[in-house]
C-alpha cells in the first residue's frame, strides 16, 4: 500500500495483468514511443500523457506494440486478437478518436458474440482518456461514454479515482468481454492510497461512497468528487446525501440506485457528458419507471448545455458541472413544493 | 505442381458444394422464404477454394457480406449454414446472425461480414494472434474490389507491414462493387497500393483453381515463414447480381454468358484434371451426386428444423453481465 | 395532391429542392448505379432501394456523383463542400455505416460553427435507412438516432409517414446547419396522398397525431402508426391516448410533450433504439425534471432488450415494440395504484 | 524561374511571422499562460508559405493540428490568432476553438484540425465545390506523414482521382508523428501510394522555399487546369517537440541543431535572395523588424483582451434551432 496517482495505479494494473498472463499485449500510438526514431530511445513517451511508461521496458515489443496513426485498423486488429486468442489492452488516446473506429467496436467487437450464437469471445479492452477541463476544445475534450453505453455487447467503465481505477482495469482485462475504460484526462495526478499487489472491483457493482437521508446524488468519474465535495457542505446545511458511484455505465447497478432512491424519495444525476440521451437521462429514467412511488420530487440532472465544449477556461468552466452547480440542484429538490395534485 | 489426390477431390467437392448451395439458394430466395439480404458468390468459388485448400483450422479467415463460399471452403458444416440462412435454431449461429454472419471459429472462420472493409482489421489482429502465440498460423483477408478503397482496409495494409503480420490480403476483384464498375470506382491499381505500403502482389486467375491454389500457396507460404504480408489480386467475375432481386442492368447482356461459358471453374477444373489423368469423370460425378444430396438434404432439414425461441433473444450478448 | 409512397415522396424532395436550387447536389453509393458497368446503363439504381432514381437522368452527373464505397471520404467531403458553398444530400445507406465516418459528422461537420467562433455555415444533410424488421440483422438494422442526438450540432429528423418525409427534406434541404435524416427502411412502401408541390414542416414542432385525456405516447417514426393503430384499439376500451410524433429528436418540441404530460399526467414513450442512452430515456428526464408534479403514474418506455438486432424473424418480432406492447404499457400506466406515500 | 518582387516580400514576410510567432509562444506557453496544446511549425514555414504564395482567397485549404504556420500563410490575422490561442473574445474563433481550431473562411482557410487525416476528405468536398461552382478555384490538403496512414486520407486520394477534383495534397514529411518515426510507421513510400491511387507525384525539399514554390505551382496549376488531383511530397523537420512539453528524448541529439544550421528556410531564403540581387538585406530586415513590432502587439493585445462571457457559450451551435 502506497499513494499512488491514477496514472500509476493504471500502470500498475496493466503491468500486473501482463506479469500473470502472457496473453495480455498492449498496443496503441506511441504506448512506447520512439520507434524509428533517430535517438535510439525506446519507451520514448510511454503513452501521450505517460500511463503505459516502462512496460515496453518490462515486456518488450512484442506486448507493447506501437502502432502507425490508424485507429480503424489497430483498434480492429485488437478485437481480432482478442477472438483469437489473445488479451489486448488498445489504447485510444483520447475517446473523441473513436469517430475513426467505431464501426470496429460498434459492428465488430461489440456483436460477434450475439451474431455468431454466442460462439465468440472477445476479451478486448479499449483504454481512453475523457472528459473536458485541459482547455483541449471541442475535439479532445468529450465524455462519450453515452454512445458506447448506448451499444449491447459493450462494457463501459469509469474509474473515479486510483483505487477504483486499479481495480477495475484489473477486472476489465481479465473479463471476457469488450471493456471500454475511460480514464479522465484531468484525473492523471490525482492521488490516493492504493495497494501494490493485484485486486479486482466486479462490474455493475455501484460504490455508495457516503450514505444519507434526504436525496441520492449518482455521479461518474471526476464527478463523484466533486459530488462529494458538494455533499460535504450540504451536510453543513443539515442536507445529508447518499453518492452513489456507479463504476459502470454498463452493466448498470440499477438495485443500487433503486434501493437508495427509494430510501430518500429525492435524486440528481451528474454527469458530465452532453445532455442528449446521456446517462442523466437513462438513470432518470430508470427511475421515473421503476421507483416512481419513492419520488418526492422532480429528478434534477447537473449536465452541461448542449453544444460542443469550448476552449477557453472561463467557458470551459461555465460549461462543466461542478460543486455549486451539484449544490444548487440538491437545494432545488429539497425545497420542491408540490404544486399541483399528483 | 504436385497436388494430392485428396486435395483435388476435397477442393472439387468444395466448390461444387458452394456451386448447388448458391444455386439452390438462388432458386429457394424466389419463393419468398429466406428472410433478408442475401449475396451469392456464384462463379468465384475457385477463390475461395483454391485459397483455403492451403490452409488449415489452424488458421483464420475473414470474410465478407458474400461469404458462403469462404466459409465452405474453410470446412463449416453446410447443414447449419443453411439452417441459418433459414433463420432457424439449428443454424450456426443459432438464427441470430443470418447470411451475413456465418461464422465458425472452431474452424478459424471468423465471420462473414456485412460491413465492407470489415474484415481487414480483424486479420490483422488474428495474424497477430498467431504471431504472438508462436502456433504457425496465418491470417486471410478476403476482400473484395469495392472493399479495396475502404480506408479500413488500406489502413491495414500498412499495419500489416509495420508489424510484419503472417497475414494474405485476397482482393477477389469481379469488377463491381454493387452496381459500380470498379473502372470507376477504383483510381490506380491494387499492384501499386500494394507497393504503395511495401507488401509483394500477385494476381491470378480467379476461374482457375490450380492458378489461386498455386499463386495463394506461394503468398500464404511467405506470410507463414515469418517474411510479413502479402497481397493476393483474384480476377473473377461473379454470376448473379449483387444481392438477390438485383436486375443486373448495369451489365451487357453477354458478360454473365460469357463468363459461366468460358470461365466456369467447375468445367475448367474437371476439364484439367481429366485430360492430365489426375481423376477420373466418374470420381466427379460421384462428388456431384453427393452433393446433391447433401444440399437437398440440408435444404429439407433447415425447413423442417425449429425456430429459435424467446430464450434466444436474450442469450449470448455478454459472457457475463 | 396524389398518393405517394415514402420513396416516392423522398425523391420529390430532392428533385424539387434540385430543380429550385443549382448548389443542392446528391452523392452517395449506387445513388444513380452503373457507372463503370459493361452495359452502359446509368442510373442503374438510384440507390440501394431506389429512393434517389431518376434524379441522374435529370440532373447529370455533376449533381448526382456516385462515390466510391468510402464513407469517410465521402462524407467528409459532403461537409467540406457544404462549408464551402454546396448544399450536399449524401447517402449513407445504411445508418449502421456511421461507425465507418462518425469522426466527420461528430468532429468535423456537427463542429464547424461553434470551434470557428459563428463563422461557418454547413448545410448539409446525410440520408441514411434505419431500423430493423427487414431481417437484415445486427449490423444493418440499428436505429443509431440516440448517437446523433447527442452530438451537440447535428439536427436529427425522423419522418413517420409520405407526407412528412417530404416536408421535412425539404426543409432539412434548405436547412443551414448539418441534417441526418433517417428513413425507416420498413416504410418504403408505405403511400399517402402528399402535395404534388414543394412543402415544408418545420423543425422542432411535434405533430400531435392524435389528442387524447388520460395518456400521452411519444413515438418516432415507424413507431408511430403502431401507436396509433394502439390507441385505436384502447380508444375502444375507454382509454383516451395523445399520441405525439416530435418529428425531430434534435431539436426537441420540449413545449409540446410537458404541456401533454400536464394535461394527461401519463407517458408512455415509444422508441426502437437500443435501449441504454436512447430517447425513450431523455424524453423521460425532461419530464421527470420539468412535468413531476403532473405525473400520475410511472413513465413506462416501450424499448427493445438491450441486445444487438437478431437476424430470424420470430426473434426480431419479439425485439421490436409493436402495438400490444404500446397497449400493454399504456393499460399498465392507467392501472397504477400509488403503493407508497409520495 | 521568375518571381514578383511583391511575392518575395509577402512570402518573407509570412515566413518570418510564423517563425516569430511561433518562437514567442514557445516562451509564452512556459509561463503558463497559455492553455492547451500547442503545436509548433517552426522550421517547416517555407512549406506552408511556398505552397499558399499559388494560391488566393478563393482557394480553399484544410490544415493539421500544427496549424499556426498555414493559417498564416494563407493570409489570417495574427492578431486574432494571438487572442484566440490566449482564449480571448477578441480571437478569430471568439476563444472556442483554440490553438487547434483556427479557421477563417473568408480566407479559404477551412480550420486547424483537431483530428489527424480530418482534412482531406473536406479538400475533396471544398475540390468538389470549387469544381461545380467553377469558380477556378482549387483545394490544398496539408498532412503530415503520420496521416498519411489514416484511412480518411487514404480513402481522399482514391476519391479525389474518381471525382477528377481540383485539389492538391501535400504531405509534410517531418519524419515524425508524435515520437513515432515514419520510417517506422509508414510502409511503402507516399510515391508509390500516389501511384496507387492514379495520381501524379512530385516532392521537394520543404527549406528551399523556392523549390516549394515551384513544385507547388506546378502541382496546383495542374489541378486548376482540371487534370486532377497531385500528392506533393515535401521534406521537412520539425524544430520543436510534437507539442509543447515534449523533451524529444526519441531524437538524437544533434538533429534539430543540424536542421537549424543547415536548413533553415528564411536564412537560406535571405542567402539566396541577396546572392541573386532581387531583394536587399535591407528589404529583409525592414521585415524582421516589423514582423517583431506585430508579434509584439499582437501578445500585448491578446494579453489585454476581454475574456468571453456566459452568452458565448451557447452561442452559434447552429444557425438556427
Ligand atoms: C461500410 C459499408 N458500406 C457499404 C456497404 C453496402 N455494400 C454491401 S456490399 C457492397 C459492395 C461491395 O463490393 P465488393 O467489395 O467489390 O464486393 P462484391 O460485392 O463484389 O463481392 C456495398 C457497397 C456495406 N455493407 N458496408
Ligand atoms: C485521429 C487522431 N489520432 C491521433 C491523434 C493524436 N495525434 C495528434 S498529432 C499526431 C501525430 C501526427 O503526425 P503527423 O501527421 O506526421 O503530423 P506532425 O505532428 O508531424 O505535423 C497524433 C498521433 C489525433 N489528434 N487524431
Ligand atoms: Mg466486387
Ligand atoms: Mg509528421
Amino acid at each position: 500500500m502506497s499513494k499512488k496517482s491514477f496514472r500509476q495505479a493504471i500502470n500498475e494494473a496493466m503491468r500486473l495483468e501482463m506479469r500473470r498472463d502472457p496473453r495480455v499485449i498492449i498496443m496503441g500510438e506511441d504506448v512506447a514511443g520512439g520507434q524509428g526514431g533517430s535517438s535510439g530511445v525506446v519507451d520514448a513517451w510511454g503513452g501521450v500523457l505517460g500511463v503505459t511508461k516502462g512496460l515496453y521496458t518490462e515486456f518488450g515489443p512484442e506486448r507493447v506494440l506501437d502502432t502507425p496513426i490508424t485507429e480503424a485498423s489497430y483498434i480492429g486488429a485488437a478485437a481480432g486478437a482478442a477472438a483469437t486468442g489473445l488479451r489486448p489492452v488498445a489504447e485510444l488516446m483520447f475517446v473523441d478518436f473513436v469517430g475513426c473506429c467505431l464501426d470496429q467496436i460498434m459492428n465488430q467487437a461489440a456483436k460477434f458474440r450475439y451474431m455468431f450464437g454466442g460462439k465468440a469471445r472477445t476479451p478486448l479492452v479499449i483504454r481512453a482518456m475523457f472528459g473536458a477541463g485541459f482547455n483541449a476544445a471541442a475535439q479532445h475534450s468529450q465524455a462519450l461514454y453515452p454512445l458506447f453505453t448506448h451499444i449491447p455487447g459493450l462494457k463501459v467503465v469509469i474509474p473515479s479515482s486510483p483505487y477504483e481505477a486499479k481495480g477495475l482495469l484489473i477486472e476489465a482485462i481479465r473479463d471476457d468481454d469488450p471493456v471500454i475504460f475511460l480514464e479522465h484526462k484531468v484525473m492523471y495526478d490525482d492521488e490516493e492510497e492504493v495497494p501494490d499487489e493485484a485486486y479486482t472491483i466486479p462490474f455493475g457493482e455501484a460504490n455508495l461512497t457516503r450514505e444519507g437521508d434526504d436525496v441520492t446524488i449518482v455521479a461518474f468519474g471526476r464527478m463523484v468528487k466533486l459530488a462529494n465535495e458538494a455533499a460535504d457542505k450540504l451536510e453543513r446545511q443539515g442536507i445529508s446525501c447518499t453518492v452513489i458511484d456507479p463504476r459502470t455505465t454498463s452493466p448498470l447497478d440499477r438495485d443500487t440506485i433503486l434501493d437508495c432512491v427509494a430510501d430518500t424519495g429525492r435524486l440528481v444525476i451528474v454527469d458530465e457528458s452532453s445532455p442528449r440521451c446521456n446517462m442523466a437521462a437513462d438513470i432518470s429514467a430508470l427511475v421515473a419507471e421503476e421507483a416512481f412511488d419513492a419520488l418526492k420530487a422532480p429528478i434534477r440532472r447537473v449536465i452541461p448545455p448542449h453544444t460542443p465544449v469550448p476552449f477557453a477556461s472561463v467557458l470551459e468552466s461555465l460549461y462543466l458541472p461542478d460543486a455549486a452547480k451539484i449544490e444548487a440542484a440538491v437545494k432545488a429538490v429539497m425545497n420542491h413544493k408540490v404544486t399541483e395534485a399528483a | 505442381m504436385q497436388i494430392a489426390r485428396e486435395t483435388l477431390l476435397r477442393s472439387y467437392r468444395a466448390m461444387r458444394t458452394i456451386r448447388d448451395f448458391e444455386e439452390r439458394l438462388h432458386v429457394e430466395f424466389a419463393t419468398g422464404e429466406i428472410p433478408g439480404f442475401v449475396h451469392l458468390y456464384c462463379g468465384e468459388e475457385a477463390s475461395g477454394v483454391g485459397v483455403c485448400a492451403n490452409l488449415t483450422d489452424n488458421d483464420t479467415i475473414s470474410s465478407t457480406h458474400r461469404g458462403h463460399g469462404h466459409c465452405i471452403a474453410k470446412g463449416v458444416e453446410v447443414s447449419g449454414m443453411m439452417a441459418e440462412i433459414y433463420g432457424k435454431s439449428t443454424g450456426v449461429c443459432r438464427g441470430k446472425g443470418g447470411s451475413m454472419h456465418i461464422a465458425d471459429l472452431s474452424r478459424g472462420m471468423l465471420g462473414a461480414n456485412g460491413i465492407v472493409g470489415g474484415g481487414p482489421p480483424l486479420m490483422c489482429g488474428a495474424a497477430l494472434s498467431h504471431k504472438t502465440l508462436k502456433d504457425g498460423g496465418v491470417a486471410v483477408a478476403f476482400y473484395g474490389d469495392g472493399a479495396s478503397n475502404e480506408g479500413s482496409t488500406l489502413e491495414s495494409l500498412n499495419l500489416a507491414t509495420v508489424w510484419k503480420l503472417p497475414v494474405v490480403f485476397v482482393v477477389e476483384d469481379n469488377g463491381y462493387g454493387e452496381a459500380t464498375g470498379s473502372s470507376f470506382a477504383v483510381a490506380g491499381t491494387q499492384k501499386a497500393r500494394a507497393e504503395g505500403f511495401g507488401m509483394p502482389y500477385m494476381e491470378c486467375d480467379g476461374s482457375d483453381f490450380f492458378a489461386v491454389y498455386q499463386t495463394a500457396g506461394e503468398a500464404i507460404a511467405h506470410a507463414r515463414a515469418g517474411n510479413g504480408p502479402v497481397m493476393l489480386h483474384v480476377h473473377l467475375a461473379r454470376w448473379y447480381g449483387h444481392f438477390e432481386g438485383d436486375a443486373m442492368t448495369y451489365r451487357a447482356a453477354g458478360e454473365v454468358a460469357e463468363a459461366k461459358r468460358d470461365h466456369d471453374c467447375l468445367e475448367l477444373f474437371r476439364k484439367k484434371v481429366t485430360e492430365a489423368g489426375l481423376l477420373e469423370h466418374s470420381d466427379l460425378d460421384a462428388i456431384d451426386e453427393a452433393v446433391r444430396d447433401e444440399i437437398e438434404s440440408s435444404v429439407i432439414a433447415a425447413k423442417a428444423a425449429p425456430l429459435p425461441g424467446p430464450a434466444d433473444l436474450l442469450a449470448d450478448v455478454y459472457v457475463r453481465y
